[in-house]
């Protein structure tokens, strides 16, 4: 469903995608990479004080301390390996929440391949820390001022400026999302996360856990997580979308709960939109899970019934972040906390069991957002003083 | 025409036109932009100076078109115009007297249902679909539909279309070939680089319909040159900006081939 | 160097520390909290860019990619975990740039302590996003208003409210300073550095580095890395203090370069003061580095001949930091690009050598120092489009 | 008094103070504070009704003062206020008729130089110092370089502070013991709590030297309920927080012991 202009590219992508991700020299590349530069295997943290709160035993799979911040690199990285490989001589990216561009910029630099960054003039102004931290990266971050000025129109303006020039860019996609082969290599990359988690919880407990479980926007860090464990049939899959408001069309996003199956970006999936075709704006407290549809494979794996899909409210994740800042010292992202909040609802009803929770990424991008919602002490209080 | 499919009714407007020794005109615009109520007069407008009329239907995310089309897209939106809108006009309207194109994404028309789409086409006059987020491999379904009305589904080819696939494309493509270039030739009128004149006349010899190349054509000298090496012009963004600057389309559609 | 009403509670602490240091049920369930928490073992980082860019081999021990992103939670935890212990019922810190501070927060949930950070009013209005971190990890934070309104005065504020309840508070230490027993416990919860850092580097290697090159403010960070490495005596080390605007006094932090052995917060150590014994207003881009003291280690080394001390300027840190970025894909903490640059200027006389670097922290904390010195570019640029 | 060691004419004058059957008072002041010009005059006045004289020598990290001293040491050392300056303007005073003792921290003594700072103490007439921040641990270098020149070093003890800590530090302290309380009664005119007098009589039962309390004492019922168990009272933020105001010292010392 991509633009004929990129039919040709994205054949010629695929057949690299299938040649590397089976070419043992670039996989230990990039295991290796992996290993040294971005920080893998990442933890997998007992929960001790959540576990107590909740009545189970929860794990959390610590993407937050991958380089940069999130679950983002690794996909990231892997793809600007693959572009070095097939000789690009600029990458090009979208980004919304900034995570994805951020990732981006790094491995970019890391690779030593010029990066350009696609990202809404909205977000811009949202997400300043994370556009000062591309630019200290080397990127160039171009805004967007077309359509809604957000992830979406980064996308749009992304594939755009890859039509015009798509031999010599490479376009770095960020989710599962997208034309082939984009939502196939984007899971194959993602896939360490829940190849790490499986063999850390059996090292750590002895037995696989009840249920994993992960937020899902466009899906990458769900379905690392959940791809490596599909064999593993007793093992419960929850994604949680989000669920912003509530459950009026426009106020969510949470795109398999609400959506219909339809056309977006290039790919056939569950979409949000309204009675003529058009792609509904979405609503999250979570910049990065405020898309209006969904990687492909979640479709699939709804539709066969493997994964069950929930959402998590607004508040809901918020009052789950506090919850994990408090009981356990880390500082989720926003995304993350959608996960945490399936989670405690999981536990409400399955007292006892083992969870694994797939914590995506860090919080501190959301402080702008968090300070909004949960107000800050200062001023309050100046201090007691003893007296000579 | 009535014999016609509606399929050849589009070939046949093109034909007709190059057989006065004229290159074609196929003039676009965005459904019911700028001003809705004045959606049916200025397609009149443009039928009289163009062979064919291809009408934008207006979608949320036009991963594919530029600036122009994009904002007059999200206003036309913003205006109430949807695919329905656009088909009962459509219907509700005379004869324009140039066969009908629609240029819409994917989206829209799995959300009216393709064969109920179908059908009013053919009560509204509509003579087939551009579908720039259809490629061949995933249009099995809605060809079927297409065919089975007599619709043509226009397939657009490419100057990184490898030859195979131009070929395959070509071959399959029904009421002309649309050859889009990606770098665009926007303004100015010198002649054209051999890489375009070649890739057209490559695209011609792989097809039995007309082929009309979409360059971002402004001048008169443009048409001019590609007359040269296809049957028709498809003039996008050039007329939607007449549009919105306020112009009468006719004039300006009059002198580009003049 | 201690007042007197703190003479006890330093004598208990002292107790504890050589008691739980030495206590294998202690040490393995740090250990464990150090692995499975934090994310330890931290990567070493083959720095490929800047090792083409100086003639040198350059390993980076990331640091950066410890929880809470920087080296400054190994100490945090650590001590969280002797205060539980020793019963305490709230944890007091301080906190310059606010990493301790949040360190602190961070450790002190996950251990289930109460926890109060003191800092300095001009530095929570120049921290602002470390401070909503503390706050939401959901430490109290109290404005110091008193003296110079920063570090020093958050320390003698700190120190002033332990005095107030010195059995019920453990107080927790930020850096190698201070008070037998700090220095003494905050060296050997940091050497897990060094001690990383010299296994990894033969697994990756073969061999040892001839320099190992950290930055020094208090020396927490560097003294972790250098203490494993001392007995190696092929290897140099080098600490980089921070040369500000310039050799005067009162434009750098630069210690052990310019300053006399004194008394400052509770420690005989090399200290930066006037003629009339005053403590020194000192400078650095770097808020962590901007401290008139030394951990009393540092000056010994000193002493000995057995690690060199440089100073890099505010540009020196500033250039090293871009080119990491440039090079790495990594965006160190400013105080780290004073290693960085030290490192650069050590490579250019010794060429070819093999350079371990500690990385202490990652540089999104100095995002609005870094914007004020290499302006952002957006606005320059609203990208090209390619039209119909 | 001129055979009297210094260390031992504090120690008098405490004592002379009690003989008359009234506890000793020890203001504090902050040295040049507010006013450089009238550090000389402030000094007599406050000498006028205290026994025993302690100036605070300012210093820029006082970590274990609280917020009045803070201030006013930032505010002395803010006027060009420095221990060279206090010990040329004590040297050029006249006798002031009590006996001073230096309330220091380290640093400041360290920059001196201890054999410069004694010889220069003789000249000045001061007596002794009180080091917050000298452990006695630490102090063997220091208390050598006093007892050289006969000057007193005062040691402080607190309430946490063990027994036998206590009684050695008891034992070692000059001129006087200086016992602090951490939580402090300022304000307020309740009777002392049974653990601070508790506390005081087990200081003054392990030293010969007088015991001097230092409680943030602010009220005349304060000195006389504190008068049972010590033989001195330290008067210091509130006193320093009265020339804060501009007000005149001495009626307020005078007032504490009416």
């Amino acid at each position: 469903y991509a633009p004929e202009t990129l039919v040709p590219a994205l054949s010629r992508l695929a057949d690299n995608v299938y040649r590397y991700l089976a070419d043992d020299d670039f996989m230990a590349h990039l295991d290796q990479q992996l290993s040294t530069w971005v920080g893998r295997p990442t933890a997998l943290t007992h929960a001790q004080g959540l576990s107590k709160r909740w009545g189970a035993e929860v794990y959390l799979k610590r993407e937050d301390l991958a380089h940069t911040g999130a679950h983002k690199i690794n996909n990231a990285l892997g793809q600007a390996l693959l572009a070095q490989e097939m000789g690009a001589k600029r990458v090009i990216a979208e980004t919304g929440a900034g995570q994805h561009g951020v990732a981006t910029a790094a491995a970019c630099a890391r690779v030593g391949i010029p990066c350009t960054v696609y990202m809404g003039a909205v977000d811009i102004q949202r997400q300043a820390p994370n556009v000062d931290r591309m630019h200290q990266l080397g990127a160039r971050v171009v805004a967007v001022e077309s359509g809604d000025k957000t992830l979406r129109a980064a996308i749009d303006e992304a594939f755009r400026n890859w039509v015009a020039d798509p031999d010599g860019s490479y376009y770095l996609l960020g989710s599962a999302v997208g034309p082939h082969p984009y939502p196939y290599l984007v899971q194959r990359l993602q896939s360490v996360i829940g190849s790490e988690a499986r063999s850390q919880i059996l090292d750590q407990t002895g037995s696989l856990p009840d249920v994993a479980i992960a937020c899902v926007g466009g899906g990458s860090n769900a379905i690392g997580l959940f791809h490596p464990l599909l064999a593993d049939e007793s093992i419960a899959l929850l994604g949680v979308e989000a669920g912003g408001h509530g459950p009026a069309l426009g106020d969510n996003s949470a795109t398999l709960a609400a959506g219909k199956p339809g056309v977006l970006h290039g790919s056939y999936s569950v979409l949000l939109y309204d009675n003529d075709g058009q792609i509904q704006d979405t609503h999250s407290v979570s910049a990065g899970l405020d898309y209006p549809g969904v990687g492909p494979e979640h479709s699939l794996l709804q539709a066969l019934g493997r994964v069950n899909y929930v959402s998590a409210t607004d508040t809901d994740a918020l009052n789950a972040l506090q919850e994990c800042c408090a009981a356990e010292g880390i500082l989720p992202a926003l995304e993350s906390a959608h996960a945490l909040a399936g989670a405690r609802a999981w536990a409400k009803d399955n007292q006892g069991k083992a969870i694994l929770i797939g914590l995506s990424g860090r919080g501190d991008k959301d402080m702008p957002t968090l300070s909004q919602h949960i107000p800050s002490p200062l001023g309050e209080d100046k201090g007691a003083r003893a007296d000579d | 025409m009535s014999k016609l499919l509606p399929r050849e009714q589009i070939t046949a407007a093109l034909e007709a036109a190059n057989t006065n020794n004229k290159v074609a005109l196929v003039p676009f615009i965005t459904a019911g932009y700028p001003d809705k109520d004045a959606f049916i007069s200025t397609l009149k407008a443009i039928a009289t100076e163009g062979d064919v009329v291809e009408i934008g239907v207006p979608f949320s995310d036009p991963m594919a078109d530029g600036v122009t089309i994009q904002r007059s897209s999200h206003a036309a939106i913003a205006a109430g115009v949807s695919l329905h809108w656009i088909l009962d006009e459509l219907t509700a309207a005379e004869d324009l007297g140039a066969p009908v194109v629609l240029m819409s994404y994917l989206n829209p028309l799995l959300a009216f249902g393709y064969e109920a789409l179908a059908k009013q086409c053919i009560a509204a006059g509509v003579c087939g679909f551009i579908v720039p987020d259809l490629p061949w491999e995933e249009s099995a379904e809605f060809r079927a539909v297409m065919d089975k009305y007599g619709l043509a589904l226009v397939q657009l080819v490419t100057p990184v279309t490898p030859d195979d696939r131009l070929e395959m494309l070509c071959k399959g493509s029904q009421g002309f070939v649309y050859a889009v270039t990606i770098t665009g030739i926007t303004g100015g009128d010198v002649a054209l680089p051999p890489t375009v004149t070649d890739y057209l006349d490559q695209v011609k010899s792989h097809t039995s319909v007309p082929v009309c190349a979409g360059f971002g054509v402004r001048h008169a000298s443009q048409v001019e040159n590609l007359g040269h090496h296809a049957n028709g012009v498809i003039v996008g963004s050039a007329l939607v900006e007449q549009l919105e600057a306020g112009a009468d389309p006719a004039p300006f559609l009059r002198d580009l081939r003049s």
